[in-house]
């Protein structure tokens, strides 16, 4: 329940590598909660996707990148459709994945996903879940 | 008339059904959907990264290979692939600079890609260039007692750019449904996401969204769903069964692919295999409205 | 020798920078005197013709201030010399003078920082360029 | 030529220390032109401006070159010295040698060197100078108000109060604007009818005042001062003098159609008094509902008048008045619900905007004051308010704050607990703007001691289930997702211009803002007029305003209408602009240039300058590729003299 803000982590090089990946401008984002309010699994996530982008403005990139909520996401967009900003709150959470995905830290290990309980799943929602989730 | 068409891996797997039946009805209308040769995965999820142009690859290859085969468009049945196709088609043509590494990195293709494939989803073309007027004069058997709800999920509405209707306030399910003479319930979670592919990591976090969504739509009156994506397919109707076991105030809705409500009502009859591939079984509702 | 002292011309609009020129002095900041003041109702009035007729003369920088965007006193007219600036350095450049001599700057009546800052800043990277060219078509730096 | 004479000051040691005022004196002495020159401690004191006046009379000089201070400071001073002595006061220039040179200069020799440039430059700009006189014009002391709102209203009434003429266009049937809609009024709670009829009526009553309701400005001619303005009235059929109110008309029409001042809450009769307060008090036919007398397909009403006041054969009429200057308070609406596709797009009877609701709490509106919902006339038990909808939305709907819904949303919300004491108001919010007096502690009160919910965080779902509202939003402060089971939601719409006001601005000529509002001549400085000389602003015409912002704009439009009233004649600096005939080519390049439509082709395709609407900027100017137009005083032969003078 402490954060201590710096001016050095503000707009550090972490936030501009989340704002190159996105091209999305993080401190368009105003904090209305509009991102979150509409987002369909918010009750599953650890922080709301307008909290994520607030720790982002104070440069704390790293509690992101190991929250949770990054992989409940599911890319559905309702957030960025909705944005009075018009920031794309999507591509924000990709970047974040992104980012941790490229260093090898996913949540989804192809090699341990069961036969029995993956026999009746499409295909395609299979490849999907490996695209997003494999580290 | 032909239509060249991109199936994708899916519709050759647990969709036979949606994919037979858009044949199926497609002919009841004098189109005939012409597979595309040499198609490739579409890429199944468009990549958002602003410099992944790797993951774009697997799209382009398909619209390059189509621009090949001498093809000008590419009607798409599968939600998922019509997003994913038609993304990663406007991200390396709106940047020239994204469509000339992605051309020299398919240099073994043999072609570069000029940008020019159109891609459609089936549904815009029915509405578009069939036009519903000409369908209900080919409607056989009226869907007139069965009450359905059109669930657009994400994918066909979001983002704005590519949605084949309003992206808030979508009709073109709707006017499908009542084109074939079925009354169609506006629901509060039809444009909601069904969870995806969270069902791989998270299965409780699809099996809640789709107690909501199918729920809400019970509570406006809807029998039957109607979809056009083969994973809302899959999460609304075979994870009905957890569904059960988490909520006990549900009850079983059978899910619908269009494709499958267009076979009915143009007369092609229900085939028997297509039950085999739903979770819950429509035939039941079918017979009992007297549609089969 | 005697070291380069360059002449500079300044154009300042009486509701802004002329303004914050005053207040400049009023707050005893101290630049270069390199540059005279022409004083006018709006940087509008200032045609292209006045700016050449000056480097034909002998000025080694003309400067020009205005009211910031959205604060002109007479609505649009600093936009209409941002627009004509723009296309005069490009003709500068044509006849062989370097357009940094021609500089446009925003400067309100409250930023007699501003102007004395610009004024310091101006003259130096005019001595660095040196004196305009005397014919024209002769390379500037 | 010219007999010049030079000023130069000390300004005790300010100037004389920086600047060698001896040597300056010795070397203008000979520049050409300069008859006379002398140096004071003190130029603008009266031995210093006896000094210029005395020159002036006895070496006969015609021009005056003072080098002091800076001309913001002492330049009237000394125009006002020269005038006494009967000199034109555009014959005197000041040079700058305080502010601009001895003051920001360190160097005597330098600074010197710069005072003789700056000195010349004065003088060369004086050789050129003409004696110029104030432009003046005729004023028509008359003024008409656009809107009759309560700031139309307020500034009307106060011009008539200071003894000029009026005249108020209104659009609809009656005055009242939308303050007349209301139900009670924050800060204070005070009845809004109350407050506002006694004011109407007074308005009505004011032998200065001529109404022209269901009336709009049809189109304009002439200039600030001297406005000739077409004014089309459509016809009421009743004729207000005769009418007696009695009602028997509106019982026999046989149409229904919704209520405008209700807000579509409740019915009217298509004759009808918009409501009992009208000012005119008069029945009105509404002519697009009416089955129609043309022919007579009813014709009920008429039949039924006693008192004759129904004259179905009136035709819209067109109006002409002279009028000096224009207020214009065309005020707001609100916009549309059905823009907002996720709270319902208008087509739940349970979702309101905010001027819905008032009606609702208005014990004139369609319950009687009751607290029941449209729906099913039930009590509400828990309704949910939602602020800024549609505002602060750069990306789909209206970029700017609105305002004023953060507080009539929390007046809405303690009303409603005021109705209902068991029930629970819950408001959606970003932020809370209260900026006003006494409205942060209005608000805090209703949070302490009335029970009213913030919640922090945008609404992203509004819909039924059953026969609840269910709301969908977000508690940022918990960072929880919240739901809630209402049973009526209330939309705080952005505000917006009021309909139809694009065209009025385009027939007079106006600018509007981005937002579509009008825009006044400085944000600062001049909120109360328009660029346009002659039009001044009032209410939420020019933006979202609250009722006592909406007031203080009128009376203070009002007030710079007075005092343009109490002069004779217009006059303004003759600085202009001028064209010599003989070289325009007609291009037309400058008509558009000029941002007060001061420019304009005459029948030979010749440019001419209105000098009552130039206000000197120059841009037609710089902009003429002919170099037939000039500045009075500020001429191209004098700049390049100047520029001649300092690069010497
Ligand atoms: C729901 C709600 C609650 C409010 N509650 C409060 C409150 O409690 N306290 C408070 O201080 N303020 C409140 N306000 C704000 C208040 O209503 C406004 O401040 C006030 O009405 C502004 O007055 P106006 O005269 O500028 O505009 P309006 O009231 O809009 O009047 C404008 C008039 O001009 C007329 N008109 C428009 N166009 C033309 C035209 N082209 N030609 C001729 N006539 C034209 C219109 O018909 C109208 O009569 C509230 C506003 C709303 C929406
Ligand atoms: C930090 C700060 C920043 C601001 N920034 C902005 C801004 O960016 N934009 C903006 O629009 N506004 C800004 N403001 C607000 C702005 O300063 C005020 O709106 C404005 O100054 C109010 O003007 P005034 O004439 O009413 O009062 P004041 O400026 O206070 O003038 C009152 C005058 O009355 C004199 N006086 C007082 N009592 C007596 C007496 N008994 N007898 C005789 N004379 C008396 C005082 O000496 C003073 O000269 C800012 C204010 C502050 C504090
Ligand atoms: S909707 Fe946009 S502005 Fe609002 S909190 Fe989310 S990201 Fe920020
Ligand atoms: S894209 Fe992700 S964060 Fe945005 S609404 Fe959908 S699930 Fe929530
Ligand atoms: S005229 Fe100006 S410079 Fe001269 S004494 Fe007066 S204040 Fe000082
Ligand atoms: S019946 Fe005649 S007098 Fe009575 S209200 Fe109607 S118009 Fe007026
Ligand atoms: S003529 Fe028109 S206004 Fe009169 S009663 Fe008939 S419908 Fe009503
Ligand atoms: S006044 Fe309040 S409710 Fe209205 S737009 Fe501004 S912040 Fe939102
Ligand atoms: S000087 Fe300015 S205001 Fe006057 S006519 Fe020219 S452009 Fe218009
Ligand atoms: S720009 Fe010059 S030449 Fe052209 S119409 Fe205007 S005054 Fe005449």
């Amino acid at each position: 329940m402490y954060i201590r803000i710096k001016a050095a982590d503000i707009n550090n090089t972490q936030v501009k590598k989340i704002e190159e990946l996105s091209g999305q401008n993080i401190f368009d984002c105003y904090q209305c909660g509009n991102c979150s309010s509409g987002c369909p699994v918010v009750d599953y996530m650890d922080i709301s996707p307008n909290q994520a982008m607030r720790l982002a403005q104070y440069g704390r990139i790293e509690e992101v990148l190991s929250s949770e909520m990054i992989w409940i996401c599911s890319t559905c967009l309702q957030c960025s459709s909705r944005c009075p900003k018009g920031i794309d709150v999507a591509k924000v959470m990709e970047a974040f994945r992104t980012i941790n995905l490229r260093n090898g830290i996913g949540v989804v290990n192809p090699k341990q996903l069961g036969i029995t309980e993956t026999k009746d799943i499409p295909p395609i929602l299979l490849i999907c879940a490996m695209r997003k989730m494999t580290g | 008339m032909k239509l060249p068409y991109y199936p994708g891996c899916t519709l050759k797997a647990n969709a036979r059904h949606f994919e037979k039946s858009a044949i199926q009805a497609m002919e009841k209308l004098d189109f005939q959907l012409v597979e595309m040769k040499d198609w490739v995965c579409c890429g199944t999820v468009f990549s958002m990264t602003s410099d992944d142009l790797m993951l774009q690859l697997a799209s382009v290859r398909n619209l390059l290979r189509a621009e090949k085969q001498n093809l000008k468009e590419l009607i798409v049945l599968c939600s998922m692939c019509y997003n994913t196709l038609k993304r990663a088609n406007d991200f390396i043509v709106k940047d020239k600079g994204n469509l000339e590494k992605v051309n020299n990195f398919m240099y073994k293709e043999n072609l570069t890609y000029s940008g020019k494939i159109e891609i459609y989803h089936l549904l815009s073309i029915l509405k578009d260039r069939i036009g519903f007027s000409v369908i209900a004069e080919k409607v056989k058997k009226k869907l007139s007692a069965l009450k359905i709800g059109a669930y657009y999920g994400c994918l066909l509405v979001r983002p704005e750019e590519l949605a084949i209707d309003n992206f808030e306030d979508p009709s073109i399910f709707e006017d499908l449904i009542s084109t074939l003479g079925g009354e169609s319930l506006d629901f509060a979670y039809k444009l909601e996401c069904c969870g995806a592919y969270q069902t791989v990591t998270k299965k409780d976090v699809s099996v809640k969204r789709v107690y909501e969504i199918l729920n809400s739509a019970r509570e406006s009156g809807c029998e039957a769903i109607v979809t056009s994506c083969p994973l809302c397919a899959y999460n609304l109707d075979f994870l009905q069964k957890d569904v059960e076991e988490e909520y006990l105030d549900f009850n079983r809705i059978p899910v619908f692919y269009f494709t499958e409500l267009m076979a009915v009502a143009l007369g092609c009859g229900w085939d028997k295999n297509w039950s085999s591939l739903h979770f819950t079984d429509p035939e039941p509702l079918l017979r009992e409205k007297g549609l089969i | 020798m005697k070291a380069f002292e360059p002449k500079i011309v300044c154009f300042l609009c009486k509701w802004c920078t002329y303004a914050g020129a005053d207040l400049a002095g009023t707050s005893r900041m101290k630049y270069p005197p390199n540059g005279v003041v022409i004083k006018t109702l709006c940087s509008s009035r200032i045609d292209p013709e006045h700016i050449m007729l000056a480097f034909q003369q002998g000025c080694d920088g003309v400067f020009i201030g205005g009211c910031h965007p959205g604060d002109c006193h007479y609505q649009s007219g600093n936009y209409k010399t941002q627009r004509r600036i723009v296309l005069l350095k490009k003709m500068l450049k044509q006849l062989g003078i370097n357009p940094e001599r021609l500089r446009l700057e925003w400067i309100s009546a409250s930023e007699g920082n501003k102007f004395a800052n610009t004024m310091i800043d101006f003259t130096e990277q005019i001595k660095t360029l040196g004196p305009v060219p005397k014919t024209s078509g002769k390379e500037d730096k | 030529m010219k007999k010049i004479g030079v000023f130069v000051c000390h300004c005790g040691v300010n100037i004389k220390d920086t600047v060698d005022v001896e040597k300056l004196t010795e070397q203008l002495a000979i520049y050409p032109g300069v008859t006379y020159i002398e140096n004071y401690m003190f130029m603008c004191s009266d031995p210093g401006q006896n000094m210029i006046k005395k020159a002036i009379k006895e070496k006969k000089l015609d021009g005056i070159v003072v080098a002091a201070c800076s001309p913001t400071l002492h330049e009237s001073t000394f125009q006002n010295a020269v005038e006494e002595i009967g000199l034109n006061k555009y014959q005197l220039e000041v040079a700058n040698i305080r502010e601009q040179c001895s003051w920001v200069h360190n160097n005597i020799q330098e600074a010197t060197r710069k005072a003789d440039l700056i000195i010349k430059t004065a003088i060369e700009k004086l050789k050129l100078n003409e004696s110029l006189k104030p432009v003046s014009a005729p004023l028509t002391k008359r003024v008409m108000v656009i809107g009759g709102g309560i700031a139309g209203i307020q500034a009307a009434l106060d011009i008539a109060d200071g003894g000029y003429e009026v005249v108020l266009v209104e659009k609809k049937p009656s005055i009242g604007g939308h303050m007349i809609q209301l139900s009670e009024t924050f800060p204070t709670l005070d009845c809004s009818q109350c407050i506002l009829t006694p004011k109407m009526v007074q308005l009505g009553k004011n032998k200065k005042v001529t109404l022209y309701v269901n009336s709009e400005v049809e189109s304009i001619d002439g200039f600030m001062g001297n406005f000739k303005i077409k004014i089309k009235r459509k016809p009421q059929y009743v004729d207000p003098d005769i009418c007696t109110m009695c009602g028997d008309c509106t019982d026999v029409c046989p149409v229904v159609v919704h209520s405008e001042y209700d807000e579509g809450l409740s019915w009217r009769r298509a004759i009808y008094v918009p409501f009992p307060q009208a000012i005119p008090a008069s029945f009105t036919i509404d002519t697009e509902n009416c089955l129609g007398f043309e022919p007579i397909a009813c014709g009920e009403c008429k039949k039924v008048c006693q008192a004759e006041a129904i004259n179905y054969d009136v035709k819209t009429e067109f109006f002409e008045e002279e009028i000096g200057a224009v207020i214009i308070a065309t005020g707001f609406d609100l916009y549309p619900v059905e823009n907002i596709a996720e709270y319902g797009y208008g087509k739940y009877p349970d979702v309101l905007n905010g001027l819905q609701f008032e009606r609702i709490l208005s014990a004139t509106g369609p319950t009687g004051g009751e607290m029941l919902r449209p729906s099913d006339g039930k009590v509400p038990k828990e309704i949910v308010f939602i602020q800024c909808s549609g505002s602060r939305d750069p990306e789909r709907h209206k970029s700017y704050c609105s305002r004023i819904c953060c507080m009539y949303t929390l007046k809405h919300a303690k009303l409603y607990k005021h109705k209902v004491h068991d029930g629970q108001p819950y408001i959606f919010y970003i932020d809370i703007r209260s900026g006003g007096k006494r409205y942060e502690e209005f608000i805090q009160q209703a949070v302490s001691e009335e029970g009213i919910v913030y919640i922090r965080g945008k609404v992203a779902k509004v819909y039924k289930k059953g026969d609840k509202m269910i709301v969908h939003g977000m508690d940022t402060l918990t960072g929880k997702k919240v739901e809630i089971e209402a049973d009526l939601v209330v939309l705080a719409q952005s505000i917006v211009p009021s309909e139809g006001v694009e065209k009025l601005i385009k027939t007079l000529k106006l600018s509007s803002d981005d937002s579509g509002f009008l825009m006044e001549a400085h944000p600062k400085l001049r909120p109360l007029e328009s660029l346009q000389s002659g039009f001044y602003l009032a209410g939420a015409a020019q933006g979202p305003k609250d009722i006592p912002d909406s007031v203080s704009q009128a009376s203070g439009a009002a007030a710079k209408i007075l005092a343009l009233m109490s002069k004779d004649e217009i006059q303004h600096e003759p600085i202009i602009a001028v064209v010599d005939e003989n070289m325009c080519s007609g291009c037309g390049i400058c008509i558009g240039t000029c941002p007060y439509g001061a420019r304009i082709l005459d029948e030979n395709k010749v440019a001419i300058v209105n000098d009552i609407l130039c206000e000197g900027c120059g841009a037609c100017i710089s902009a003429c590729p002919s170099g037939a137009a000039q500045q009075k005083n500020l001429t191209d032969d004098q700049i390049n003299n100047m520029i001649r003078v300092i690069l010497s």
